[in-house]
């Protein structure tokens, strides 16, 4: 990897540059919560100040704009008798800046679902490659637990990514997209002390974080505990809302709908994002409901992010940002849920 | 200094990123397209089941089309939805599918309104297949119950095409009741074949009915046959492939030479959408089928 | 459908009002956008709000409002006899919507209250179902052109059409809302069938259940939650009784 | 030779709500001529007690499903008069653009929807769609307009769900601002060849002498609260509606009946009209004189053109506003802090129909111990009786017919836009 020293201002010059013929998306404060916190939301921005890049967390994170809560599949126009398919996707290029270690790590697991496996998709390809990832380094979010997962440090899957010295950035250029760009602003190269300083760093943060999981041997925990009364008693607790999926990072499940225009005259194919929580999830027809009680559903939720995936990829889904669990009104958090196994297996 | 982002065509990518080849040189970014196919043919088997003979309209399509008896496709009716369906027709029949439909929702309801002629779309073949192979030079029990005989007429077409490869073959087939069952007129041609016991019976029978009462597994205990140079396929809703499985295997035929199809809810037959995840397997892509032994140890299979 | 063979049918259609707004079939002529086809895939043969024609020979009768005096029920009956498919169009005609709020007074007390004494007729409001047998109910207070739309589609060529089964959070989320429970807010949403796409957690109000339960709603938690949040019983109440489509406390089951 | 005439209309059509026509003239004279309203009452008022603050703004906009902004804001400003609540400029701005969207969408829907058929003939606007595609999509364009502010700026074009007791619960974005502006232009076209239609109509040459009766703004055609006017010289505070209204029983009518300085009084766009033509846009003025449209008009029939006036105003007043609420800072309050207290709230609001007057009484928990809602149609009720009589006095001449009179009689209640389950709320 190669390493740069960029000014603030330099930085604030490269998004400026970029703003002028993209899109660009970022965190923008949105909103006050009850606690006093201020709320983020990965939102378009229209100018570098609106980008607030001290954010702590976001609400949503940035999946929407690679894996779309609602998405065109395809589109069928009919013809008298005949009809064809038409099928497009998402070409315009932009830049998302801000995104924290996790979420990049989060992005690198849905490539491994979308972007290789047996049928790669183009429609999250074509999101993915034409979008430029500008990561950011933070001090650990309250109840986050990425380092438990080992998804608080990421060394590829961005064109960028920023480390705050202070008055200036340290970046870590993970592309020649990322390479052009920095060089297309006042930058250096890295003194000795710019290094002690990143790592520095990256030594307070790895030292901040305050909530760990315990994930050692959770695969065949899991497993051994598919029957624990842990799951009803948090499984009772779920609303089935399928507030955790749309706030996770990483999960992807979805349903394909299809409607006819009102002229009846085009169909259209529709990706809607669901979730392992909602009660039809596994309904098929006559009724029959694979996954017919909340404990099942939770519990599967569970099973995919740190068992099911790990013996796909060798590693959990979960990369630890804990949007699930602050999202959750019922309270249900991987932390507590996860701990929570680990008592039932000793007793 | 305004910069602007390089556009990045992912179809220069499809060298290297290929999508598992279901029967054509699939392109990344055809991963979605279908294969119009015309409905050449409609025959009514029950008041809620039909069979739709399918043909793949390009001359191309049509050569490049096979499939292995187990296999399902993704059906799609433009602007009602795609759903799966078991192939029940003959390997054999290049780029020609017949599908057995039963009508339960909004796809099935718009596919049994619709007239000969009428185009559909065809993505797949999708998922694993019986090991026919496999299954060579031993007697093959082919057992399905209700619409399981759907999914298994793939099989039974195989074997009967290629008999001298199998043993004896045993077709059991249970319903309800008489008007449930399926491919009628079938049967005599079925029995007529050298070495192929059919036996049929139903749970409830009519003043017609005059052949067996009971339940599948009634026909199963009569059955002769030996265990060890046995396989078997069973089909049909999971609690009677799990009574048949049990029983079978307390007759001494092992579990990993036993074979069902099972059903989940799908909507992309690629491994992605999740919805007929059991644990960590897909059911779509590492199944439908399944030996009996990988689904004892799947949580929540039955 | 032509390419499956299908000739569309343009049912006959009859939209008749009962105690409510007429918001419900005000629907009908908004999202000018596709009204032009709307209107042409089924044919209004009776529909007093917008057209004098008085057709009876309607096969699907949209009805609106609850019913809350004996003329209505007459008219309803009628209605019922004639037509094949009758639909319960919006909360009010689903589930008996706000006007049941007025029950909570006698219709003595009610009529004292507002017409002093020159009381008018009136009986405790009842939801369409309470009347006569219905085929199809649309819940929404408003109901949603857009769901609306896509059941006369279904309708039309008779086909089954399925509600979305979750709760609205699920809408609410894919619209970027920030949760009204973050803000300190409270909502129904976690207990509400979704279809709306959630406008009102998205306009700062929070979800009022105007569509009615979702499949299998966690109450037990939801109490549990707003309890912990800070809410009182009666503003929790208050909401659940306020569209009537939530059994409320001291009935049995729903209403 | 004798004349005797009989009109008997069940059901009133292309109206909101349901309403009867009863006319009887026998040997030309009018024995009985009466507009009854028969709709099923629903008691908002009763149903209103004991309602927390939060709840009255939702609960009233089901009064009506075709001004449900109205019924909201009037609500809701009730409830700041009641808790002295201060709302925030940009919020009041909002407020403002969500009702112009209203009253576009409710003007066009009546033009084109319940009125234009009577003068073309037909049952209803709906063959217009292959019969007249270039009107028809006219009507559908303006009303979607209307129907898309509302939507951006309070959450639905029916019912509204940002309207709320001390501001607005969001603020719409930018983006769709613009959309919206540039939708509003145009539309302007639009605007001008509904007035060219409706000034090839016939529009029934009738007269009574009416006491107009709306709001009056200072320098400014009036929308939200402010002093009572009339063509009688009244001139009164919102906070007197009592004495504006006199609401009384009418033992044939659902809905209550109101006067003022006589027996009855008109409220609506006509009435806003001749009470403060000159506060109108210029463009708006022009059409005005382009349809012989003048203050102080008596022909309740005019009420249709004075209606597509106000639609051209408002079209100009929110290009107006769009640009001061994108002008506003990003981080400009749209909601008042506040704590609920007791005390007692009107709020008077011009809605499409006319001033629709709300006052609560609150309590210290803000829950409401007393609450009166008087509406346009209630007031215009009685003035449509009377107009009803002088019409068939008028037209109980030689050749007139039951259908053509029946016909009359039924646009001439049209013509009021009444609103009548909102009557008998
Ligand atoms: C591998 C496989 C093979 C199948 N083979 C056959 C067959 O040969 N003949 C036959 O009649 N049926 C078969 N089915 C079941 C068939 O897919 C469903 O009956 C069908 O999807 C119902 O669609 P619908 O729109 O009519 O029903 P709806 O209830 O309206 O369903 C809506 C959606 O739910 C999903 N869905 C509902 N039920 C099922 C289900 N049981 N399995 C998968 N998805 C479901 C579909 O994605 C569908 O689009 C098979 C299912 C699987 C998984
Ligand atoms: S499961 Fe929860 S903690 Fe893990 S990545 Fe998803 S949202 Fe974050
Ligand atoms: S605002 Fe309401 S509907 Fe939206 S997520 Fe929160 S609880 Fe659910
Ligand atoms: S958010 Fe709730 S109250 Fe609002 S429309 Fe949807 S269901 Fe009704």
């Amino acid at each position: 990897m190669l390493f740069k020293i960029l000014t603030k201002d330099g930085f604030e010059q490269l998004v400026d540059g970029i703003l002028e013929s993209n899109e660009v998306i970022g965190p923008k404060r949105v909103a006050t919560g009850a606690n006093g916190k201020p709320i983020h939301q990965y939102l378009p921005v229209t100018s570098f100040g609106e980008l607030d890049l001290d954010y702590e967390t976001t609400e949503f994170p940035a999946k929407t704009y690679f894996l779309p809560y609602r998405e065109t599949l395809s589109t069928f126009h009919f013809d008298e008798a005949d009809w064809t398919q038409e099928i497009r996707y998402r070409i315009q290029p932009r830049a998302i800046v801000g995104l924290h270690a996790c979420d990049i790590n989060g992005l690198l697991k849905l490539d491994k679902v979308f972007g290789r496996d047996a049928f790669p998709s183009p429609y999250y390809l074509s999101r993915r490659r034409n979008t430029l990832v500008v990561g950011i380094d933070h001090m650990p979010c309250e109840g986050g637990f990425c380092q438990s997962v080992d998804a608080h440090v990421v060394s590829h899957g961005f064109d960028l990514f920023l480390t705050d010295l202070g008055d200036r950035y340290f970046v870590s250029i993970g592309s020649d997209r990322g390479f052009d760009l920095v060089g297309k602003v006042e930058n250096r190269e890295v003194s000795e002390d710019d290094t002690h300083a990143y790592l520095a760093v990256r030594r307070r943060i790895s030292d901040a974080f305050k909530t760990h999981v315990r994930t050692q041997n959770l695969p065949t925990l899991l497993d051994l505990e598919f029957d624990s009364p842990v799951w009803k008693r948090w499984g009772d607790k779920c609303l089935s809302c399928g507030s955790c999926a749309m706030a996770c990072p990483t999960c992807y499940c979805y349903g394909v709908n299809e409607e006819v225009s009102m002229d009846f005259t085009v169909g259209t194919k529709v990706k809607q994002l669901h979730s392992c929580n909602l009660v039809d999830f596994a309904m098929v027809a006559g009724d029959h409901n694979f996954r017919p009680s909340r404990e099942s559903r939770l519990k599967y939720r569970y099973y995919h992010q740190h068992r099911g995936f790990a013996e796909a990829y060798d590693e959990p889904k979960c990369v630890g940002c804990n949007r699930c669990g602050r999202v959750c009104l019922a309270g249900i958090n991987p932390p507590e849920v996860i701990a929570d196994l680990h008592e039932e297996d000793r007793a | 200094m305004s910069t602007e982002l390089h556009r990045y065509d992912i179809t220069q990518e499809s060298d290297f990123l290929q999508p598992r080849d279901f029967n054509r040189k699939t392109l990344l970014q055809h991963v979605d397209q279908v294969f119009r196919a015309q409905i050449t043919n409609i025959i009514d088997l029950t008041s809620e089941e039909k069979l739709f003979h399918v043909r793949l309209v390009k001359d191309h399509q049509r050569e490049r089309f096979t499939f292995l008896p187990g296999q399902f496709v993704m059906l799609e009716v433009p602007g009602y939805g795609e759903i799966p369906i078991s192939i029940s027709s003959a390997p054999t029949n290049k780029g020609y599918l017949e599908l057995c439909i039963r009508k339960v929702g909004r796809v099935t309801s718009v596919l049994h309104k619709a007239r000969r002629g009428a185009l559909v779309g065809i993505r797949g073949p999708f998922g694993t297949s019986f090991p026919m192979e496999k299954m060579r030079d031993h007697s093959v029990l082919l057992i399905a119950g209700g619409l399981g005989l759907a999914p298994l007429r793939a099989p039974i077409f195989h074997v009967t095409e290629n008999r001298t490869n199998y043993d004896q073959v045993h077709i059991i087939y249970g319903t309800r009741t008489p008007d449930q069952l399926l491919f009628d007129y079938q049967y005599e041609q079925w029995r007529r074949i050298n070495g192929v016991n059919l036996s049929i019976i139903v749970e409830q029978p009519d003043e017609a009915w005059t052949g067996e009462v009971g339940l599948i597994t009634k026909l199963i205990d009569d059955l002769d046959f030996d265990p060890a140079n046995t396989y078997a396929i069973v089909c049909g809703p999971p609690v009677m492939f799990k009574f048949v499985c049990n029983q079978l295997s307390t007759k001494g035929v092992p579990m990993h030479r036993m074979f069902v199809s099972l059903e989940r809810r799908m909507h992309c037959g690629m491994g992605k959408c999740c919805r007929c995840n059991i644990g960590s397997t897909y059911t779509c892509v590492d199944g439908p089928v399944f030996d009996y032994w990988s689904v004892m140890n799947l949580k929540e299979a039955i | 459908m032509r390419y499956l063979g299908i000739e569309p049918i343009r049912p006959r259609v009859g939209v008749f009002s009962f105690t409510c707004c007429e918001g419900c079939v005000l629907q009908l002529a908004n999202k000018e956008e596709t009204l032009g086809p709307f209107l042409e895939a089924i044919q209004v043969v009776n529909f007093r709000e917008i057209s004098t024609e008085k057709g009876a020979d309607y096969e699907i009768a949209l009805v609106e409002g609850s019913i809350s005096r004996d003329d209505e029920v007459e008219r309803l009956r009628q209605i019922r006899d004639q037509a094949k498919v009758l639909v319960a169009l919006g909360t009010c005609a689903v589930f008996g919507g706000v006007n049941r709020l007025k029950d909570v007074f006698s219709p003595q007390e009610a009529n004292r209250i507002v017409y002093g004494d020159q009381s008018r007729e009136t009986a405790p409001i009842r939801a369409v179902h309470e009347v006569v047998p219905v085929d199809l109910s649309i819940p929404g207070c408003p109901i949603s052109k857009v769901e609306l739309e896509r059941i006369v589609q279904h309708v039309a060529l008779d086909l089954p059409w399925q509600f979305p089964e979750y709760p609205v959070c699920v809408e609410c989320k894919q619209r970027f809302t920030v949760c009204m429970f973050d803000k300190g807010q409270l909502c129904l949403g976690p207990l509400t069938r979704a279809g709306c796409d959630a406008p009102c957690p998205a306009g700062g109000l929070g979800c009022w259940g105007c569509r009615g339960p979702a499949a299998d709603p966690n109450h037990a938690e939801f109490d549990a939650l707003v309890a912990r949040r800070g809410f009182s019983r009666a503003q929790v109440q208050d909401r659940l009784s306020f569209f009537g489509g939530f059994p409320t406390e001291g009935s049995e089951e729903k209403p | 030779m004798k004349l005797d005439l009989n009109v008997d209309v069940h059901h009133l059509t292309r109206v909101e709500g349901h309403g009867n026509i009863v006319v009887r003239i026998q040997d030309g004279k009018v024995q009985e001529a009466r507009w009854d309203v028969v709709e099923t009452p629903r008691y908002f008022e009763a149903m209103l007690l004991n309602k927390h603050y939060t709840a009255a703004g939702i609960l009233t906009a089901r009064i009506c499903g075709i001004c449900s902004i109205g019924h909201c804001l009037a609500s809701v400003r009730a409830s700041e008069a009641a808790m002295g609540v201060g709302v925030p400029d940009l919020a009041g701005r909002l407020r403002l653009l969500a009702k112009h969207g209203e009253t576009l969408q409710s003007h066009v829907l009546h033009l084109f929807f319940l009125a234009a058929p009577d003068f073309l003939g037909l049952d209803s606007a709906l063959p217009l769609m292959t019969e007249n595609p270039t009107v028809f999509g006219l009507a559908a364009r303006l009303k979607g307009l209307g129907n898309r502010i509302c939507d951006a700026v309070a959450g639905r074009t029916t019912h509204p769900v940002s309207i709320q007791v001390g501001g607005m619960g969001a603020r719409p974005d930018p983006t769709v601002l613009r959309s919206l502006r540039q939708q509003i232009e145009a539309a302007v076209p639009d605007l001008a060849a509904t007035a060219e239609v409706f000034a090839g109509f016939d529009i029934p040459d009738f007269e009574r002498e009416t006491e107009f009766v709306s709001l009056k703004a200072d320098g400014q055609y009036p929308w939200i609260g402010g002093r009572v006017v009339s063509t009688d010289g009244v001139d009164r505070d919102e906070h007197e509606y009592r004495e504006l209204t006199h609401e009384y029983l009418n033992e044939n009518n659902t809905s209550k009946w109101c006067k003022l300085s006589r027996d009855a009084f008109a409220v609506g766009a006509l009435a806003r009209f001749n009470n403060n033509h000159a506060a109108l846009h210029p463009a708006a003025r022009k059409v005005a004189a382009d349809l012989n449209l003048s203050p102080v008009s008596h022909n309740p029939f005019h009420c249709n053109l004075a209606q597509l006036v106000e639609c051209v105003h408002v079209a100009h007043e929110s290009i107006a506003l769009i640009d001061e609420i994108l002008a506003a800072p990003a981080d400009a309050p749209i909601m008042a802090d506040f704590e609920p207290r007791a005390g007692e709230g009107i709020s008077a609001v011009e809605v499409p129909r006319g001033i629709l007057y709300h006052r609560y009484v609150y309590d210290e928990d803000g829950r409401i111990t007393e609450a009166d809602c008087v509406i346009p149609t209630t007031q215009n009720n009685a003035n449509i009786h009377l107009d009803m009589g002088a019409l068939a006095a008028q037209f109980a001449t030689r050749g007139m017919t039951d259908q053509k009179l029946e016909l009359l009689c039924s646009m001439l209640v049209r013509a009021y836009d009444p609103c009548i389950s909102c009557s008998v709320h």
